[in-house]
């Protein structure tokens, strides 16, 4: 049943973009691609449900060779294990309920269609990248999301910012992939073969000697594989240093920014470091684990100074993500996967959220354009600072010409706040808090455990990042929902949302409360093994002891690391549940500060901007440089613009000069260096000798043509005595001979 | 070769063939010269008999006789007209003419001479049969009838041609 | 009367022939000189015709025939081309007319 | 016999093409495209029947043809010059149709010499004796000169007569190389051109042609005439000169089929025949042993920038085709399974890949009447079934995984990290700037607003798009299951490889 229903899941999509290209090409259109394309990701969503009875412990990968080379084999495949068919229905059944959802967003653009059918073509590209059981699989999927997240970026093509930012994702994203291939080719020259499972993957490989010596030397270099992988995850998931492309997707409509750049194709990037879990060694853990708490951080501070509210929660994805590398790198497997799932409903809910009040203000954009730009201008002369790209946020999506829309919106207001609530981690009754707790638990557990520095750090990052979330998702809440009304035009027009915009939102919401049982999830994702970390105090444990109770509180996802060394190797009974203990410890203190930081967070958000005890303005003009900094996003952009980009465009148009200048030039110089002397040479013997021959022949054959003529009298009589009289001394001569 | 009226007839006619012929080279009224080549026809038709050609005899007197001449004197009289009867020759070219057709007459009966197989065939004296039964079967049914369609086309096209040559332009 | 006494005639009629068309500053002239050629010929078919081939044998007087009728067709051109040439350069003196003079 | 009735069906077409009369021109037209037709039909046919032994005989030819010098006219099909007929072949009637309405002047004359140079390209691929093998390589070079120097742009004399010298002076190299071969092949009375024979004789220990220092130099002087083609930098540089002066189908001719010229006769002779030389080239130790896989190098990054530079759209597709082919050179230079396989499909994709792109710049600039990239914006909007053509070409030139241009790139590089891994590292640069030029252009002529020259720009017809249907759809399914591709030349390729691997690891 496996492989029919994933070939359902993936073909269903394909085909509803397939109707809309091939219609397109004649230069028609599907009358209601809208409804098509939902039907499809609601049949797929079915399957992806009824999947869930398919799921075995031990699963072997369905493989058909793709390409044989002699000796190498090249093979394409599904993988369902319990990861696999999460990450199934988390995309689908975010994809549903932004396609309904969408219906009524998108309604009336004039490239209506094509939204649906670009839609149906991520979502097949995505389910592909998740079934996929192998690297180039993967990677195949991995650009196409790539493409689809382009041409969604770049939908609104006429607006000049739409088109930057679609070049600036696809460009960024590539970099990280050129990276993942580089990996790829390692692994391919080393195990001979990409795929991950079954005999002859590279999880089976990687104990074997033969392929791979577990010598430090061996180990350094799957670290360099390891970091050369998730390489492509730092772009697909916006991982800094490459992470600056997210903010400016936001160009895109606001239900793909939901979709694609908070829910799935962002998290991709989450799930093939997951997927590679078992390549890691201690070294990659750590460096995957620095870049996600340094993007946690940094993306969380640049999320504060925002007015843009989409690119408020751009920014919140961006430091999410980071929240689930440094889960992974810090060996909590489940635990960041149980954010990746939390964290894709309620930013889609967040999204689309903010897609609604978008929506609410958008009949207003047009004539409203020009004064708020005047408005936003006066307002950075207020401040004294210099914004650069401050005035580039639409009116309709400035917090700044928000506030008091929660009694105009309800609806949405109720949605965005649960969701708000879960992604601030405030505690038991919002999902959030558990997969945020599991992971600041899994962070001080694994640096309590193996006692390394660099742990406590990334837990102290990740911590304050915590706060700063709560703090940015109030700030966010406040300065739209409560309040009076800032622009009271505005606000006159502002309306809820259709219910076909309301029910998605409803769905996500009731998501956001732990549906997604986090025992449940405990039970049934395991961590893979890893095999190259052999940390010390692993290298002693006993196989004991099952017993981790499951009722103690919540220390499950800090001990399911544990539970895998356990079941590895080892004797002492006792390390191991010393190491159970400090994981459970961890996590009790872990809750308990990530509780304190959470409140506090929320409540200095109140104070500054419901109670308005504190002006931020002033805090601004107070700590200017680090103001500056973060408004500026860290400078990022303009190094890259400044550098990078700059030094890229300057190398081309110098080799582009080298070749027409240096290259061609020669080449054109040789020709006329030999046009130049060496035909003059010739010109002249040309002209003289050859020439002079020629010239000669025909004066000497002109002269005696003039004078041979007169032979041709014209009278008959001479011709015949001239004929006859050599007839006859012919005949003489050779009677004579 | 015993002297015979025959051969005697025969010698006449050899020599009234070779004068006459030399009067139509020589004489220098253009009248004469045509009477003078009449008389030459009919010499070479007299040969004919003596080759036991009786048809070709005939053929000769009729045609060149009744018809060339006729047509050569036709042409005497309407170019020369009244004035140019008289035929001009160059000394020059007279001699380097006479120096030629001499040479090569020469040059023929020197071959004619040196020819061994030519000699000694004499008139066997073989009885006259006549010929004319037999041409006329050659040409009009034998092997000779295409040639003989070929010649009366040719006849016809010469015949049509000098018509066309010979008459004023109508356009004028 | 062997075949070298006809041969000897028909050679000395070709020679004057020669001369005339050689010789002579009449176009009509020339045509006679032609006719005596042509004549040395025909009378050269036929004796080798009744010499050298068998008896029965009477194809050379049938060339001859041939001949004849070539010289009527032939004399036929050529008066009309003289007459044409008479009223293009008002002479028939071959001298005279030149124009394919190099 | 069918192939070399495929190869002279074209021949004959020109003839006929040459007796009609020169005013009816859709007849003209009409008559080329059936004798394109029929190759194609054949290359069809040869495709499903090219791996059958009791058919085998319908696809080579061996007759003496000029006995003094024992020439032979051998023509003969293995999995990689039939893949390439088939791509000669697939692009003859799409040329034709794309010549249909922009070609103003001289159509008899320019569908004559493009028949002509279609039974060139055949019978090069086809050919299997050296000297014939000369003289399609030379019989190409006529037509491709007078198409582009007469039909071509405002300084056609100048491209075509830079692209008739580069050609020239590779060839003449060739022909040395050549004739070197050839008197070594055996005492005077047994001196052979057959290229199989050849391949024989060069793996013969003790032969004269299997002499390591021989086939060194031998190497060089053929790699030298192949390089020009293919092009490889430093020879590189007529080639923009020649596409941007070019008409849309030539260009398409010349960078589909012309540049796989080269590189196919990499593979056949200076591969196949001179082992020992190309692994003193590519044994990596030092410079020389690298040398290969330095071009390779060099002409994907050189070629990458230099597009990133263009402002001409189709001097920018030009180098493009540059970068790419260096990706073969790569593949090939890597000498293994995966760089050869991924080198062989490349030149086939990059065949398709490329035909596509310069007859969209073709349909853009029948239209617009210029090429500067910077002179449109927001066609987008105007033109959405174009736009959408285009998005699948540079999707799939820049490597985009799904389309056929990715394998090609990947497996030349998967094979030659295996053998040059900085190098390989190194190259990948190629695949970040191939986006960034693609990109950038997509986004100056299709997106942002439209220019408001262009509001009344038609979009594409349905000629147009019959000729791009097809390319588009190979490139779509090869990328989907390459293994179509593959399969056609893996036993050519697994037979080469051996014996350059077993060259190479003798050597070392």
């Amino acid at each position: 049943m496996v492989v029919p229903l994933i070939s359902i899941i993936l073909l269903c999509p394909l085909a509803a973009f397939a109707i809309f290209a091939l219609l397109g090409l004649a230069k028609r259109s599907f009358p209601r691609q809208d409804l098509l394309s939902t039907a499809a990701m609601l049949i797929a969503l079915g399957c992806s449900l009824y999947l869930l009875k398919e799921v075995v412990p031990k699963p072997e990968p369905h493989t058909v060779d793709w390409i044989s080379l002699g000796k190498i084999t090249f093979s394409m495949g599904f993988y369902l294990d319990i990861v696999t068919v999460i990450m199934l229905i988390v995309v689908t059944l975010v994809s549903s309920l932004v396609h309904i959802f969408s219906i009524g967003y998108m309604h009336g653009d004039p490239r209506y269609p094509r939204f649906f059918a670009y839609l149906s073509l991520f979502s097949f590209s995505m389910l592909f990248l998740v079934v996929s059981d192998n690297l180039l699989g993967i990677y195949i999927g991995w650009e196409l999301v790539g493409l689809c997240s382009y041409l969604l970026i770049g939908f609104w093509f006429e607006k000049d910012s739409a088109a930057n930012a679609c070049k600036k994702a696809f460009l960024t994203t590539r970099v990280g992939d050129v990276g993942m291939f580089i990996g790829m080719m390692m692994l391919f020259t080393r195990f001979d073969t990409l795929s991950l499972y079954g005999d002859n993957g590279i999880f089976t490989r990687i104990t074997n000697p033969e392929y791979l010596t577990a010598d430090a030397s061996g180990i350094f270099w799957l670290s360099i594989a390891g970091v050369l992988i998730f390489c492509g995850a730092i772009g697909k998931s916006a991982q800094v240093p490459l992470h600056t492309w997210l903010p400016d997707a936001m160009e895109g409509p606001t239900p793909v920014s939901a979709l694609i750049h908070a829910a799935t194709m962002v998290a991709a990037g989450v799930y093939l470091t997951a997927r590679m879990f078992p390549i890691l060694t201690p070294s990659s853990s750590l460096v995957i684990a620095y870049v996600g708490g340094i993007t946690a951080l940094v993306a969380a501070t640049i999320a504060i100074v925002r007015f843009d509210i989409k690119r408020v929660l751009a920014y919140s994805t961006v430091s999410q993500l980071g929240y689930m590398m440094l889960a992974i790198g810090a060996g909590s497997y489940v635990a960041g996967l149980f954010h990746l799932t939390t964290h894709a409903f309620f930013k889609a809910l967040l999204f689309l959220g903010s897609g609604s009040v978008i929506h609410a203000f958008h009949a207003m954009h047009a004539h409203h354009d020009e004064e708020h730009t005047d408005d936003n201008e006066h307002e950075h002369d207020n401040h004294g600072l210099v914004h650069a790209h401050g005035s580039e946020i639409p009116p309709d999506q400035d917090m700044r010409n928000m506030g008091g829309l929660r009694r105009k919106m309800p609806w949405t207001f109720g949605t965005m706040l649960v969701a708000t609530l879960s992604i601030s981690g405030v505690p038991f009754f919002f999902s959030g808090f558990w997969s945020k707790d599991a992971i600041l638990a899994g962070a001080l557990g694994k640096a309590m455990v193996s006692h390394s520095p660099h742990y406590y750090i990334l837990f102290g990052m990740a911590l304050i990042a915590a706060g700063i979330t709560a703090f940015y998702m109030f700030r966010l809440i406040f300065m739209t929902f409560f309040g009076e009304p800032r622009n009271q035009e505005m606000h006159d027009m502002a309306h809820e949302s259709p219910w076909v915009m309301v029910v998605p939102l409803l769905v996500l919401a009731v998501l956001s409360f732990p549906v997604v049982n986090p025992i449940w999830f405990n039970d049934y994702v395991k961590p893979p093994p890893q095999p190259h970390i052999h940390a010390p105090q692993h290298a002693q444990l006993g196989p004991d002891t099952k017993t981790g109770d499951a009722n103690s509180g919540f220390a499950f996802f800090g001990i399911s690391e544990a539970e895998a060394a356990e079941e590895e190797s080892g004797k002492n009974t006792e390390k191991a549940n010393d190491v159970y203990r400090i994981y459970k410890l961890s996590h009790n203190i872990a809750m308990v500060l990530s509780i304190c930081i959470a409140g506090l967070g929320i409540l200095l958000s109140w104070l500054f901007y419901h109670r308005r005890k504190f002006s931020a303005e002033s805090v601004a003009t107070t700590f200017r440089p680090v103001y500056n900094l973060f408004w500026n996003k860290y400078y990022f952009d303009e190094f890259y613009d400044g550098v990078l980009v700059a030094l890229t465009v300057w190398k081309s148009r110098l080799f582009a000069k080298f070749d027409l200048s240096i290259i061609d030039g020669i080449v054109n110089g040789v020709a006329t260096i030999t046009r130049q002397i060496f035909a003059a040479f010739i010109g002249f013997f040309d002209n003289r000798v050859v020439d002079g021959i020629v010239n000669r022949v025909a004066e000497v054959t002109w002269a005696a043509g003039g004078r041979i003529r007169r032979i041709q009298t014209g009278a008959i009589q001479t011709y015949l005595f001239v004929v006859l009289g050599g007839i006859v001394l012919i005949i003489l001569i050779f009677r004579a001979l | 070769m015993e002297f015979t009226l025959k051969t005697f007839i025969f010698y006449g006619f050899a020599l009234l063939t070779i004068a006459s012929a030399l009067a139509v080279v020589t004489v220098r009224n253009i009248v004469h010269a045509a009477f003078a080549l009449m008389v030459t026809l009919f010499g070479v038709a007299g040969l004919y008999v003596f080759l036991q050609a009786d048809f070709l005899a005939a053929t000769q007197v009729i045609v060149y006789v009744g018809g060339i001449l006729v047509l050569i004197l036709f042409g005497v009289m309407m170019t020369s007209g009244r004035l140019e009867m008289r035929i001009h020759i160059e000394r020059g070219q007279l001699l380097l003419g006479g120096g030629i057709s001499l040479a090569l007459l020469m040059l023929l009966l020197t071959v004619i001479a040196n020819t061994p197989k030519w000699e000694n065939l004499t008139d066997d004296g073989t009885a006259f049969a006549p010929t004319t039964e037999r041409i006329g079967v050659l040409i009009l049914k034998e092997h000779f009838l295409l040639p003989f369609e070929v010649a009366s086309v040719l006849l016809l096209v010469a015949l049509i041609g000098a018509a066309l040559i010979s008459r004023k332009e109508v356009r004028e | 009367m062997s075949l070298q006494h006809y041969l000897v005639i028909s050679a000395i009629l070709f020679s004057l022939g020669i001369f005339a068309v050689l010789t002579r500053k009449n176009a009509i002239s020339i045509l006679m000189g032609i006719e005596l050629i042509l004549n040395s010929c025909n009378l050269n078919f036929v004796a080798f015709s009744r010499f050298v081939t068998p008896p029965e044998n009477i194809d050379g007087q049938i060339i001859a025939i041939f001949g004849i009728v070539l010289a009527a067709a032939e004399a036929a051109v050529f008066l009309a081309i003289i007459l044409a040439i008479y009223r293009e350069f008002g002479s028939i003196r071959p001298d005279e007319v030149d124009t394919l003079k190099g | 016999m069918l192939l070399s009735l495929m190869i002279f069906v074209p021949l004959l077409g020109m003839i006929v093409v040459l007796l009609l009369p020169r005013e009816s021109e859709e007849l003209i037209k009409r008559v080329a495209l059936v004798f394109t037709l029929i190759p194609l039909i054949l290359a069809v046919y040869l495709y499903m029947t090219y791996n059958q032994p009791d058919l085998e005989h319908l696809w080579k030819q061996d007759v003496p043809w000029i006995d003094t010098f024992n020439i032979q006219y051998h023509v003969g099909i293995d999995g990689l010059s039939a893949i390439l007929i088939l791509l000669t072949a697939l692009l003859g009637p799409i040329c034709v149709l794309a010549s249909w309405r922009n070609i103003e002047k001289g159509i008899k004359a320019y569908m004559a010499l493009f028949l002509l140079l279609e039974t060139g390209m055949l019978g090069f691929f086809a050919a299997l004796d050296l000297f014939l093998f000369f003289v399609f390589f030379e019989l190409t070079l006529l037509p491709m000169y007078f198409l582009i120097g007469v039909w071509g742009g405002p300084r056609r004399e100048y491209a075509a007569i830079k692209f008739f010298l580069y050609t020239l002076f590779g060839s003449v190299l060739m022909l040395v190389a050549i004739i070197a071969v050839y008197l070594n092949s055996g005492i005077p009375d047994d001196r052979t051109f057959d290229i199989p024979t050849l391949i024989t004789l060069a793996g013969t220990p003790g032969h004269a042609l299997a002499d390591p220092v021989f086939q060194r130099w031998i190497f060089a002087g053929f790699f030298i005439g192949f390089a020009v083609k293919v092009p490889i930098f430093p020879f590189h540089t007529w080639l923009p000169d020649a596409h941007v002066e070019a008409p849309t189908a030539i260009s398409v001719i010349l960078a589909g089929v012309l540049l796989k010229m080269g590189t196919y006769g990499l593979v056949r002779i200076n591969m196949d025949m001179l082992p020992e030389g190309m692994a003193f080239f590519t044994n990596g130790v030092g410079f020389i042993g690298n040398s290969l896989a330095l071009l390779g190098f060099i002409n994907i990054v050189y070629g990458s920038f230099c597009a990133l530079a263009q402002t001409d759209f189709k001097k920018l597709v030009a180098y493009s085709s540059i970068g790419h082919m260096g990706f073969v050179i790569l593949g090939l230079a890597a000498g293994n399974e995966t760089g050869v396989t991924g080198a062989i499909l490349q030149m086939f994709n990059h065949g398709v890949i490329s035909a596509m792109l310069f007859l969209l710049v073709g349909v853009l600039y029948d239209r617009a009447h210029h090429r500067e990239i910077d002179g449109f914006g927001g066609l987008g909007n105007r033109m959405p079934v174009y736009t959408g053509i285009t998005v699948l070409a540079f999707m799939a030139s820049l490597g985009l995984p799904g389309l056929s241009g990715f394998i090609g790139e990947a497996f030349s590089l998967l094979g030659a990290y295996e053998r040059f891994q900085t190098l390989a590292i190194l190259s990948t640069i190629g695949i970040v700037v191939g986006a960034a030029y693609f990109l950038w252009t997509l986004q100056r002529v299709f997106l942002g607003t439209l220019n408001p020259k262009y509001e009344e720009l038609p979009e594409i017809n349905r000629r147009e798009i019959l000729t791009l249907v097809p390319l588009g759809i190979l490139t779509i399914v090869l990328g989907i299951w390459p293994h179509f591709a593959i399969e056609m030349f893996s036993e050519t390729v697994t037979e080469l490889t051996t014996k350059i691997m077993g060259t190479l690891e003798a050597s070392l």
